[in-house]
């Protein structure tokens, strides 16, 4: 089961610059993989093609043994006519209700599944919408800056804990914190800066699991890595 | 050349012969007048256009002219267009022939409520005794479906203009009708007039003889069976909606109302039918108290 | 609200007679073109409490037919929010009868269902349902993407759903229209009286239109403003407390 | 697209068509209640043509009535936005003169206005407007807070700028309604020259009425509903362009 | 000149908990300082209060010297008819020209400006916000994650520059960051968690300034504090 990208190109309809400019890689699957790069380097636009929500690119992408790819983002928003737990439990399928309390638990949302998603903070609002993808039934889950409102160490107990609970899944992780990049993902898609040559690579990451014991060295020769390669 | 507006009440067809000849071959002008025809409807009438001096003369029926005098207007008649009113009932031949005023007991009969034809037939109820339980009244509107489909049986209709067209369509069917005229029953609602306003009879006497005369010398003209083609012809342009031969019919009984008689001058103000007018009015409750239009008909 | 709406509707009422008043007095027009005060008030109390049930019975019809335009306007403006084919189809047939005057209409409707009830419930409803639908089709075509991706991508997304989320985004818009609309179904079903039956308020017009009776027109102005006014501000009430059930301002999500 | 909306109109009249033939037919009516085919086509070649232009005189008062009636919706709309004592008084005012029907308040439109064009435009544009109106309360109305943040909190907040915001947010919702209220606007002028003018398809409508022709009403009709799609195709058309040209999709900021 | 709070406290309309509980601090202006803690804490409901948009709280916030007061965060979008550059021309005051260029600059925007908003990546959209709030009249900019989706090299330079510029305003800058926080920032206003019952606290950051030399020591030091408040 892999990810594989060849001789991407992607250029959006109104505008003339290429986004994505000739991208090849390739990801084994399962794991918690990243992409990371500067600000408007495409990194959203690779995704959605991945996610096969921009249609005429030019290039291959395949996709072995990954049926269901599903597109998260922290700006999605939940209705507003009932409780967020409401709209959990209606998009809950069968069998995972224990996966949801779980989850939910891990999130920390327990006191604010009774309020109207319009009324919580930015952070609890990227939880709520995250739980709701990991609760369906994916291949791939990209997370394109879905918890990017969240405080760092329970975003921290969140990913070790998704990593936990799904190993047998592949995920994308869109982020701008390097260090966790570093740390917790496996394979890190790293472009480079537009106006630079080094294009993009594919850095392994720490990969750490639950209960891990910081290797200072080790995490800060693979921080230098990536930064490195933009 | 005096510019004048003169506002007729309905639209241009055939019963307005005489006021479209009368500007087509140029009496009007010949009496130094240049006269802008123009057409009328219930949302657009005379009486109004003369006080805000929007038109100078104008074309009313005489329940409208006594409706204002009651409340003020200042109307002057200077002609009765219709010596016989055009407001009268159509009915299939199918049906008993109304011969007396009993026979209209038990039939269905359309009624424009709020119209004159309402107060017309009222009176003829209340001539001949018959109350709203002796027959069935149906409220009339613009179309006449519920007549073509018999779901009434008389139907009230302006002679002259709809009863012919009424009439040829039914006869297309093989249908036959009769035309209830209330006249025949003593009834005599005057139609038609042409009116201005009292300020203008006093302050211009030369300008409204002159434009008096002109109209019914059109109206004498249109009115004379040899110049049938060419008053059809000028009718035509200003009425393209209906067809040659309705027009001819039209023409045929317009003349019938405007000069029943060959020694009626057109025009003749028939004072006795305007008293019974307001009286009809006065025992309808439409107005509310005599306004002695006979001084106001200044033939 | 409603007391606002009231003496609100009262000022207006007013100014416009005053208005109409001073150009009687200026063109010293008779009573039979412009009724004085005198006529106005006389006529006032002979014809109110005909007038007063003359309007209660109009606003019998014109609820039931603005009941009935909201379902139509749903109907028609979700069935034809797609840009498809049979959209587009049934936009075009939305429009086109909207474009016949209800009077080139009535003979037809007439001839199809006689001229009772459903004549007149059926052209109050279809003068007040286009507006209502314009608004209708602009919101149900209108994506909320940040709330529906998640169930197009998880393929959860049912068009009672995508309605759902539409209509909710754009409640306070809806209800604008709606609580307007119902003057366009007053004046439909008047229109639809006008031309049609044998009561009402627009029956009483048209009478009073044959006989050129300007004081009792204003008098039926009257009852129908006062009547409308009051009807609205309860559909307003209703309408916030909608709002407020339903839960409001999807707007201070960050904010 | 606009030869599909001309075909679509093809389709829904000749649909209609022969449903009031099968009734003709079922109930065995005869000629003058519903014409036959042969009486329609008869009528079809004789009166076409003068339709046809009567359809184009009225399009030209449609056209600039629905201006008019754009005009005067965003001002009333604008200035009704605010839920003020002014706002609410502005809307109980508009609300109430559309809650009276047309012909109700015709006599009075004629005695101060005459009945030349400016009456017919009027009216027409009276009874196109309200629709507009409705739509422009509720978007203009609604805050869009994520945008007006910015200019309310450093005091640049004008009215300008708040309804060129909400338009721009809205664009798609107000290019529905104004393309789909041309439909009211030929309405609303074909009820004014039905009650007003001696021009027009409206006028001879009327006219046909007066003579019972269906069939002359049913070519009005079909001309009235050609020239419409027609209209409507532009409008529709003129409105992408807009979109695109003011740059559109709102939506697209992060999906 | 100094910005101060006493014994606030603060519930939402339709709700019941308070969002803040008797919170008294005080901060002395100008300077960058921040507020840190945990999702859903009140850093938000805060801010709002500050820039007067909340009503209806108890206690009192003074503000001596602070006459205008900014409210920015990172959702807010900028009109779509017409390129953000124009955007910015329009609401820059006169005289301030040279400023907007050099912001421009330093917030690499240069290629951007004749795109629409709603073309930008989300950090692109966050700076372009961020910077015409920069150009206003300010003397209080509260920055709610206003640079939550950018990276954190650009996020860096950005904030230095802005101590670099505007030494004289005062900032109150709320961000998940922890490094950030404790490294640029003067003042850092924390919030402990909810459920604890640490309260809040004013903990000094290491307010480095451009072309600062880290002292790893000390920065993790001002980083265990911080948490330990949490
Ligand atoms: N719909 C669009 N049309 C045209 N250009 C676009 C569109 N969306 C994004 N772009 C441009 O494409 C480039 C890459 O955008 P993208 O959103 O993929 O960046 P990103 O790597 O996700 O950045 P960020 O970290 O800021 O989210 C940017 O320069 C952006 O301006
Ligand atoms: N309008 C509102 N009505 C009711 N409760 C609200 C409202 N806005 C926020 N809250 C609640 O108040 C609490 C604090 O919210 P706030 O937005 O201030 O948090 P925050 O510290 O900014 O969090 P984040 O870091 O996630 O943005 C949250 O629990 C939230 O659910
Ligand atoms: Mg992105
Ligand atoms: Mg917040």
């Amino acid at each position: 089961m892999r990810l594989e990208c060849y001789n991407l190109n992607y250029t959006y309809p109104d505008s003339e610059v290429p986004v994505i400019r000739d991208l090849s890689f390739s990801m084994e699957t399962p794991g918690f993989n990243a992409v990371f790069g500067p600000s408007g380097v495409g990194k959203t636009s690779l995704a959605k093609l991945i996610a096969g929500m921009e249609p005429g690119f030019s290039g291959k992408i395949i996709t072995t043994g990954i049926d269901t790819i599903l597109y998260s983002y922290n700006l999605e928003r939940l209705p507003g006519w009932s409780g967020t737990g409401n709209h959990l439990d209606k998009v809950t399928p069968d069998g995972k209700q224990q996966l949801k309390d779980r989850l939910i638990s891990i999130f920390e949302l327990k006191n604010i599944l009774e309020s109207r998603f319009s009324k919580l903070s930015m952070g609890q609002q990227n939880r709520i919408n995250l739980v709701r993808y990991l609760l369906q039934d994916f291949d791939l889950l990209i997370m394109d800056e879905s918890l990017a409102n969240v405080d760092e160490k329970l975003r921290e107990t969140i990913i070790l804990s998704i990593k936990d609970l799904f190993p047998a899944k592949m995920f994308l992780y869109i982020s701008h914190n390097l260090m966790e990049v570093s740390g917790l993902c496996r394979d890190v898609l790293v472009f480079g800066k537009p106006s630079g040559n080094k294009g993009c690579s594919i850095i392994g990451g720490r990969d750490y699991t639950k209960g891990y014991q910081p290797d200072k060295e080790t995490l800060d020769r693979t921080m230098l890595e990536i930064m490195n390669a933009i | 050349e005096t510019e004048l507006n003169y506002r007729l009440k309905w639209l241009f067809n055939t019963s307005v012969a005489g006021d479209i000849y009368a500007e087509a071959k140029g009496y009007f002008r010949e009496a130094g007048l240049k006269v802008n025809v123009r057409e009328g409807s219930p949302e657009k009438n005379a009486i109004n256009e003369l006080e805000l001096g929007h038109s100078d003369f104008g074309v009313a029926s005489a329940d409208q002219v006594i409706r204002a005098l009651d409340k003020g207007a200042k109307i002057i008649v200077l002609a009765q267009l219709f010596q016989v009113s055009p407001m009268q009932w159509i009915y299939r031949t199918d049906q008993p022939q109304i011969k007396t005023l009993e026979d209209l007991k038990g039939r269905n009969i359309g009624i424009t409520f709020g119209g004159n034809d309402e107060t017309v037939m009222n009176t003829l109820f209340a001539k001949a005794g018959i109350t709203k339980k002796d027959v069935k009244i149906f409220g009339v509107r613009f179309d006449f479906t519920p007549f073509f489909k018999r779901e009434v049986d008389v139907w009230p209709v302006y002679f002259n203009s709809q009863g012919v067209i009424l009439k040829d369509k039914l006869e297309k069917e093989g249908e036959k009708v009769y035309f209830f005229n209330p006249a025949d029953f003593g009834v005599n609602f005057v139609a038609n007039s042409v009116i201005t306003s009292e300020k203008t009879w006093k302050n211009r006497p030369d300008m409204v003889k002159k434009f008096t005369a002109a109209l019914l010398k059109g109206w004498e003209a249109a009115m004379e069976p040899s110049n049938e083609a060419d008053v059809l012809m000028e009718i035509k342009k200003k009425d393209k909606e209906s067809n040659d031969e309705l027009r001819r019919l039209q023409l045929i009984a317009t003349r019938e109302l405007i000069k029943p008689l060959a020694s009626i001058k057109i025009g003749t103000i028939d004072t006795d039918a305007w008293k019974q007018t307001e009286t009809i009015m006065l025992d309808e409750k439409q107005i509310k108290k005599p306004v002695h239009v006979e001084t106001m008909l200044k033939n | 609200m409603l007391f606002r709406r009231i003496y609100q509707f009262l000022i207006v009422y007013f100014i416009g007679l005053i208005f109409l008043l001073l150009i009687k007095a200026v063109l010293s027009l008779s009573d039979y073109v412009i009724p004085g005060v005198g006529l106005i008030t006389e006529t006032f109390g002979q014809v109110l409490n005909t007038y007063f049930f003359d309007v209660m019975n109009t606003m019998s019809v014109t609820v039931l037919g603005q009941c009935i335009s909201i379902a139509m306007a749903f109907g028609v403006g979700i069935a034809g929010r797609k840009s498809s084919w049979m959209g587009s189809f049934i936009k075009v047939t939305a429009y086109n009868i909207q474009a016949y005057p209800i009077v080139a209409l009535a003979p037809i409707i007439f001839i199809l269902l006689g001229d009772g009830f459903i004549s007149r419930l059926l052209i109050a409803s279809m003068i007040c349902y286009f507006p209502l639908l314009l608004s209708v089709l602009g919101i149900m075509a209108t994506p909320v993407e940040d709330i529906e991706h998640f169930y197009i991508i998880t393929g959860r997304m049912r068009w009672q759903l995508e309605v759902k989320i539409r209509a909710f985004e754009n409640l306070s818009k809806i209800t604008t229209v709606i609580s307007g609309s119902a003057t366009l179904a007053m004046a439909g079903t008047i229109v639809a009286e006008f031309i049609a039956a044998n009561a009402g308020i627009g029956y009483s017009i048209r009478v009073a239109l044959y006989q050129s009776d300007l004081a009792k027109i204003l008098v039926a102005l009257f009852m129908i403003g006062i009547i409308i006014s009051i009807y609205q501000g309860c559909l307003e009430t209703l309408g916030e407390q909608i709002k407020t059930r339903w839960s409001v301002s999807k707007g201070g999500n960050t904010i």
